[in-house]
Order: structure tokens, then C-alpha cells, then sequence
């Protein structure tokens, strides 16, 4: 069955959701990929969302994290100084899902700017949650199209830690969550080597490493095995197509 | 004590030029009416503070409202830029005091609860933190590592928008809280604008309900369909195809004009505007009712 | 995935000798049931935390249970002294920690959200501050008056009794709701004691009563009547005639010893307890209905 | 018409309330001049309890500040955090009653221990919630019997604060209230001088200033003009008896 790049992300984000996870969601193709876990392998993962709602069940796809959707059925609702003290502060949310206009080697993210925060080329929209997620989530998921200008060896501004500028950083700053642990593009997959720097570890079938480093800004490393994601199943694309996102909005 | 009062005469009466208005409300409950009405009565210089700045603070923005804008998030929400502050931003045009959410909420929090300062755990990204010199650190007496801190925030102005309220101002809210809470504890004058104003006996029959006490309130407004675009929680949806054509709107200094011109000026108030939307609309964002289990809490 | 089982199991799965056990709850909600069952398991060394230790940890400590406790307020609410911990107080027989309120609270708050400490501003009151070497100041980074701080409290088992929950532990509350959320979110394991076990669609039918998530909470109890003499808003009424008699009850060791064999080491569980109350306490504690008016949440 | 010592000091502070006063209540003698006053000249008097109850209409007179009277047909109920933090300490409460074993010159209070903290001759049952309401209410009353053990000139706790050791140290330890405004006891009123000190202002009438210096274990100074109370009237004796306090509990 034929697939799209953001079908290839969703799917094999999904993949890395544990049953039971209980999940700080964005919307949009983090959202997916919780609901895509959900009807398959992991029925009860938990979907939180920054705005301040535990176990949602929409019915409908949300345009926004903070759709009425998301609230009507869902188990508890409560402010935002709660969810991010009582929920991600305190490290109840084991997985967190991040995106961002750069990521690094260390798996730091700019959500901020596009060269020098006083006078800025791009404004982009800034961290909302993801500072706090990137740092108390369990442990967290980047997924991102693999296009050059968006893997900067460093990136201009750094709105969320990875692992700053080596393994031990977050240690040494007290960060309750382990860190970013997988890049998944719409090539292949990342993770952070014993150093802390992203490394491939897989690649999604039928590309081959020198595209991912045609598309990454540092010098790549590759794991001493690689290996190939099993192809999205056709249970898996029905899902999403006929159930999840019916409209296509995020083919 | 009645409280009621027109939003003209509410935004009349407690928002000045150069005030720091804080429009509470994250998605949920966004009080648009009130952004109009301070663009139709021409108020200047505002410090306009919200964790996610919204369409409504763009159109601020446009109309000339605001000198700064304090916020953690300036997109619009599923869709992408706020085009007018971000173009403001690229050419330095609109002073910003940038923070994380919790960074936003934690300021209110203080503000709400009369402390000098609230203790956040470090973060590892500190970029932001030496952008923004309101971020200091202070050692953690009991030998654990340093926290971040960061100062209240009192706004001059909250204006909270709520399902229900009584004339005196206690007001209840379900769906998303977002700082609904916060913001009005930690201002110095409170706006409550209401989709139904109901008779005490409402809201003494679920005082667990009521976040907001109406001895904190300034000025209570009824003002049906307040929040559109945004929405109200069981009372009509958000209308997403709204935030989707601002985005292109907001591409043209022409459209954003027109829009003005069109939605804001052109219309003597809220009730207006509603009826403008049409009947399609209407039905558009029409809700079905869906109601929670009463509970008990007894005649003692 | 359900977490129902009965009391004894869940205090035999989670409580141990030596545990620091908050049974939350301010004069509502307090679970008598639970206390009455550590003395029947004979636990030993326990630390008892509660901001108003009231008639439960007074008989735990009668029974032997406790080698310390933690507190802000140690009265018989409206009647006096809780006499048995006043008399082991005063006979220097049992570790004390003490606060205000406030710091009670703060230190619960802290542990909740995951912080090294809480701010508080200063009361001017010193000397409880110098007894208690929890209590640190810290210098306000922004120039003003130096707080007091406290340390998180992580008590080992939070005890929580609610009106509603399902068998998740998703837990609904009504009236005083004191520090409950705080104390669930503080603790290592969370007990629920329910008066009623609902379908998960009552609890989904208004989320936002919802103050305790279901997956913090280790165990799910169905215990009607759970807090007499104690109360449940809306389930049944305080029981003032007992907070009055065991003023005198704990006035002579013998009494005291009588009570527990009877009212505790006497009785299986919660069933047997209640029912041995007997009728004309079951009417004397009645509650007529008073009903919440329901919200629209509405179906999107 | 005859009264007792207890109707004496509760319509005293009765008076002292004004109109639209939000006052952080006690159970007892506080909750019954606090209902008085609504009966009478303050009829939009709030009250407050500590338990997180706002705008209480208890149906009868509750034994326990948590009664669930309190809570049925009260206009909002929160928790004790929010209680503490966002009505008292952000400045939102303008009264609150206080009581203790001991009360000194400068208006301090002891509910904590008679004697020694580390070994007490009488262990009392300790804060609560007075040593926030003593610094942070915009102005206290406090209400006790005069005798003159409960009148040391100086506590042997301070479990909440008055003047401390004198005036001027509210205001060096930041505190956000007035302080303590009165005293009320069966024999007549006291208020704080410029110093902090309390000093006769008022005695109840019949009663002479030598009955309060015998009872009271400071030299008591007494202010230039002392006024004679007026004593309780009918429409608040009716209110107090037939409709507060039916059984007389607090008589």
C-alpha cells in the first residue's frame, strides 16, 4: 500500500508508545499517532493536554489543542498551573512529543526565533509548554520532515533541552525527564548515542543513510546496527485514514 | 450589590490608556466582545498580556491598541503565525516580554496569590532565561539545585469571560480553566463578561463550581457569544473556519482594514455582531446539549 | 484497568510499619473506616500527618499505632483538646512537627508540584518558626522581604475519601475540599475510599469535579459511611453527638480501651461498624437531597 | 434588659464590623457576632471560613468550622490552598477574629503551649490558621474573657503576631494587616496606643477601670477619653437568642 511522508511519522511514532504511557499531547500529527497507539497496541495510553485535560476521547479531529471536543468525555479537567505543577512538574506525564523549526545534534529545540532573539529574521510562535515538557516529560519524541535547515549542528535559539551540549547536562541541571529519545522523520529514525548526540538507528524502507545526510546539518553518525522500519500495515493506514483523519488534513 | 453593566461602560470605566490588560482565557472563553470594544473606544498604549496571544490580540495589534505584548506562545492555535504581531516583532515595532506557559502562569500565580515570587524547577533551556531578566535564580535552601523564579504579575485590567455569573460577580466556569482564576486574583480590576447572568439561587446550588468570588469583581456584563471565534463550552463551538481565514486576512494590510472596518467598527456591539454572522453560521456552531450528572449536597 | 479491592487489602498492600500515612480531609471527608483498619492490622511506628489530627488520629494514637505526628491545628474542632495526644504530647511520649495551616498546606502543595520548596511571606510570628528547623528564609531575588520557605512533604500513603469515583480511581468531591488533590499528588501511593463506585460515564459527564486522576491512585475501596463520624456533603450529616462524647471517652484510659474494643477491634469492617450504629443514629445523620442545577458541557 | 459576660463581648465586636466587610470567621463567639452584624447594620457582611467556604448562609448554628452547613447554599467553596493564598495572604480578607490562652501588651497570641515548647505544662491545640489571619487580615479582633492569666505581658508563645514588641515591627517584617484593633473582653475594650501597646479605650457599663487593671498582668494605661459602651439592646439580644444561639450554647 502507497503512503504518504507524514503517514510514514505517524505510524512509526506510534510505534514508540508504550500501553499505559500516559501522554502530553499536541495536536496534529502528535495527535495522530496517540490515537493510532490507542486503537492498536496500546488501548490505554492516556492523553493529556496542556490546556488541562486528562483522558480525552474527541470525537472529532481538534484544529486546536484547546478544542471543546477534548473536554466533553473526558475524565478531568483543570487549570493550567495545575497541569504543568501537579502533572509534568511532579512527573506524572511519562511521554512528550516536541517539534520545532531546528533541531540540534543534541536534540535541543528552537521554537523561538530564526537568528538573533533582539532582532529577529523569523519570529516563530515560542515554547508554550514545550520548555517544561522537554524537560519533565518521562522521556520525549521529536517528529519532524528531515530537510537540512531544520537539523543545524546548533540551533539559534534554544526554546526546549535535549541534551544541551552533551550527556550529563540534564543531570547536572536536575531535569526529572530522560531527554528527548528518538528523532522520527519521514527518512528514518534518530537517537541519542551514550554522548548524547543523534545518531541513526533506522531507516524507514527503501532510503539509504546518504539521504539522511544530504538532509542533516552536522557531520551524521550512524549506529553500530541500523535497522529498516517495518513498513506502515495496511490496518495501520486504515486507521488513520478512515477513522483518525477522514478529511486528509494531515496526509 | 448589582454589578451590571454595559462592556462599553465596563471598558469605559476601568480601562485606561497604557494600562496592562490581561484577556484571560486559553482557547476557551477568549473575550473577544471586550477586545473590540477597546478598539471601537480607540484605548492607547496597552501592555497586552495573555499566554497565547490569539486573533484577538492580533487585532489589537492591528488597530494600534497596544505598545507591548507579554505572552508564551504567539501563534494561532492549529493554524500558524500571528501574522500582524510577528511582523510587528520582525521590525521592532512592538516591544515583547516573552516566558514559557509556566513561566506565564507561575507570574500569575504569584500575582493571584500575594508573592513576591514563585519557584519553578529548572528547565535546561536558558536561552529565554537570560533574554528575560524577570527569570532569576535562587538557591534551594535544603541543598538541592538552584530554581528558577519569577515575579508576579498584577494586571491593571483581567477580563474573564464565564459560562454563568450572579449581578454580584461570582462567577462559574466549566471546559477549560486556563488562568481564568489567576488572572482575576492577580489584577487590580476585574471585568467578568457572562454568557447568562443567573438568579443567586444557581449558583449557591453548586458552590464548588464558582472560581471567582464577586467581591474581587469590578463590573459584571452579559454579553452572549463573547468569545466567538473562540468558543463557550456547551454553549456554541469554535469556529475554526474563522481562525483559518485570518490567517489569510491577516497576509493583506487591505483585508485586515476591511475586517475592522467590516466586524469591529461596524458594529455597535456585540449583539450586532452576532446577528452580522448569519444564520449559517449560527447553525454552524450550533451545539447539541450534553449535561452533567447533578450531584447531592444536601439540605443541612 | 480496575483498581477495586476491598479496605483491608488495600491497607495491608500499602501501608507498613513506619510509614508517614496522611488520611486527608478537613472535617469532611475524614476516613474514619481507614484508620479503624490500620488499628485492627495492629500497624506500628507510623508517622501520622494531617493539618487537624481529629478523633481518628487521637485513637490511633490511643491504639498504639503512631510514633509521631505532624500537624497545625491538634483540637477537637468546636469541643477542646484531642486528650490522648495533648496527654502524650505533654508526657513527651510521642514526636511532634508542627506548622500553621498555611505551612501544612505549603509543605503538601510543594510535594504536589514537585518543588524543592514554597514560598510564604512572613507572619511575624517567629517562635514556631524557630522551633521547627523545616522551616528556612529565603531572599526575595527582587529586592523585597524575605519569605519563609518549607520543604516538600512526600508522606508514604495518602488516604482520600470521596464522594464518586469509578474503578480507575478517577475521584469526584463536593464541599470542603480541603487538601485532598494536594495530598494525592504528594504521596508515593494514593488509597481512594469511595461512599459510591460509578460507571465511568458519570465521572466523564463532568470532568471538571474530577480533582484526582485515576492513575496516581493504587487502590479503589467501596466504603459507604467511610468518615462517620466525620461527614460526606450530601451522603449523611457530622456526627457532633460523638465529637462531644468522645471529649469524655478520652477523659479515662478504661473508656478509651472500651471504645476501641468495641467500636474497632469489635467490628469486621466499615459494614459491621455502621450497622451497629443502629437506626436511630442512621436517621439522626440523614440528609435531605439538595441538588446541584447540571451544566451543558455539550456534544462536539 | 439582663445579659450575659458572653452576649456582652458579642455584640461589642458585633459593632466594631462594618458593612461589606469580608471577615475570615471562627466558629463560636466570632461566628455569632459575625451573624449579628448581618442581622443588623452590615447586611452585606461576607463571611469567610478557613475550610475554603465563601459567603456562608448556615441554616443553623455549626459546631465545627467545617460544618456542612457552611457549605449547601454557600457561594463558593474552594480549597484550604486557595483559602490561604489567594484570599488571606493576597490581601483579600478585611477581618479576622482571633482567640487564645494568653494575650499580651502588644496584642500577641498564644494557642500553642503554656510553659516551654519542648515541655509544656499545657500543650493547647496550636495555630490553625491564626498566624496568617493575625498577619495578613487588614485589621483583627480578638474577643476572651478578662482575667488577668489570659493577660500576661508577655506570651509565652507567640503563635500569632500582634505588635511583636511594639509598633513598627509589623511593618519591618513586611506584614500586610493593621494588626490586632481591639480587645474585647466582658469588662470593656482595649486598642493599640501609637506604640502598639493596649490600652483602655472603652469600659462596658457599671464597669470601673480598676476591674480591668486587676485583671489584666501588665500595668494598664488607659487612653485620655474612655467611652461606656452602650449597652446591648433588645433587637440584638432577640436576634441573638432567638435566632443565633436557640439552644444557648454560647450564652
Amino acid at each position: 500500500m502507497e503512503y504518504t511522508a507524514n503517514e510514514l511519522m505517524i505510524v512509526n511514532a506510534a510505534r514508540l508508545l508504550r500501553d499505559g504511557d500516559t501522554v502530553f499531547v499536541g495536536v496534529g500529527v502528535p495527535n495522530l499517532a496517540c490515537n493510532l497507539a490507542r486503537r492498536t497496541h496500546a488501548p490505554s495510553l492516556l492523553m493529556i493536554y496542556e490546556a488541562g485535560v486528562v483522558g480525552a476521547r474527541p470525537a472529532r479531529l481538534p484544529l486546536s489543542i484547546g478544542d471543546p471536543t477534548l473536554v466533553s468525555g473526558s475524565a478531568l479537567v483543570c487549570s493550567m498551573f495545575d497541569i504543568f505543577s501537579l502533572y509534568l512538574q511532579r512527573g506524572n506525564v511519562d511521554v512528550g512529543f516536541l517539534g520545532g523549526a531546528q533541531i540540534d545534534k543534541y536534540g535541543n529545540i528552537n521554537a523561538t526565533v530564526v537568528g538573533e532573539y533582539g532582532h529577529p529574521k523569523v519570529r516563530l510562535p515560542g515554547s508554550g509548554g514545550s520548555m517544561e515538557m522537554a524537560a519533565w516529560a518521562n522521556r520525549c519524541y521529536i517528529m519532524t520532515p528531515h530537510q537540512k535547515r531544520r537539523f543545524p549542528e546548533k540551533v539559534d535559539f534554544c526554546t526546549s533541552a535535549g541534551f544541551v551540549s552533551g550527556h550529563g547536562e540534564r543531570a547536572a541541571a536536575g531535569l526529572r525527564g530522560k531527554g528527548p529519545q528518538a528523532v522520527v522523520t519521514d527518512l528514518g529514525i534518530m537517537e541519542p548515542d551514550e554522548t548524547g548526540e543523534f545518531v541513526v538507528t533506522a531507516l524507514h524502507p527503501g532510503v539509504l543513510v546518504e539521504q539522511l545526510q544530504a538532509n542533516t546539518g552536522w557531520d551524521l553518525r550512524v549506529a553500530r546496527e541500523v535497522r529498516v522500519t517495518a513498513p506502515p500495515q495496511e490496518h495501520e493506514l486504515q486507521i488513520l485514514r478512515e477513522e483518525l483523519d477522514p478529511q486528509g488534513i494531515y496526509r | 450589590m448589582t454589578k451590571l453593566m454595559s462592556l462599553h461602560d465596563a471598558i469605559k470605566q476601568y480601562v485606561e490608556d497604557g494600562d496592562c490588560v490581561y484577556a484571560a482565557g486559553f482557547t476557551h472563553l477568549i473575550p473577544f466582545a471586550a477586545g473590540h470594544e477597546i478598539i471601537r473606544q480607540g484605548i492607547k498604549d496597552l501592555t497586552l498580556a495573555r499566554a497565547t496571544p490569539d486573533l484577538i490580540y492580533d487585532q489589537m495589534v492591528a488597530a494600534g491598541c497596544a505598545r507591548k505584548v507579554i505572552f508564551s506562545y504567539i501563534g494561532n492555535p492549529g493554524v500558524g503565525s500571528l501574522r500582524i504581531i510577528r511582523a510587528e516583532v520582525e521590525a521592532g515595532g512592538l516591544e515583547i516580554e516573552e516566558y514559557s506557559h509556566f513561566g506565564m502562569i507561575s507570574r500569575l500565580q504569584a500575582g493571584a496569590s500575594g508573592l513576591p515570587f514563585i519557584p519553578m524547577n529548572q528547565t535546561g533551556a536558558c536561552d529565554l532565561e537570560q533574554s528575560n531578566p524577570n527569570y532569576k535564580r535562587v538557591k534551594d535552601p535544603y541543598g538541592g539545585k538552584d530554581v528558577v523564579v519569577l515575579p508576579p504579575l498584577h494586571p491593571d485590567v483581567a477580563i474573564v469571560h464565564v459560562q454563568r455569573a450572579n449581578d454580584e460577580g461570582y462567577a462559574q466556569i466549566w471546559g477549560i480553566l486556563g488562568e481564568q482564576k489567576e488572572a482575576a486574583f492577580a489584577a487590580r480590576h476585574v471585568i467578568v463578561t457572562a454568557e447568562e447572568i443567573v438568579p443567586d439561587e444557581v449558583i449557591r446550588s453548586d458552590p464548588n463550581r464558582t472560581l471567582i468570588p464577586g467581591f474581587i469583581v469590578d463590573a459584571v456584563c452579559h454579553v452572549p457569544y463573547c468569545s466567538h471565534p473562540s468558543y463557550t463550552q456547551g454553549y456554541y463551538d469554535r469556529d475554526n473556519v474563522m481562525y483559518l481565514a485570518w490567517d489569510k486576512i491577516s497576509e493583506n494590510p487591505d483585508e485586515v482594514k476591511r475586517y475592522l472596518d467590516e466586524w469591529v467598527y461596524g458594529v455597535a456591539d456585540r449583539r450586532e455582531y452576532w446577528e452580522k454572522l448569519g444564520k449559517e453560521t449560527h447553525d454552524r456552531l450550533k451545539v447539541r446539549p450534553r449535561f452533567s450528572y447533578p450531584v447531592d449536597y444536601g439540605a443541612y
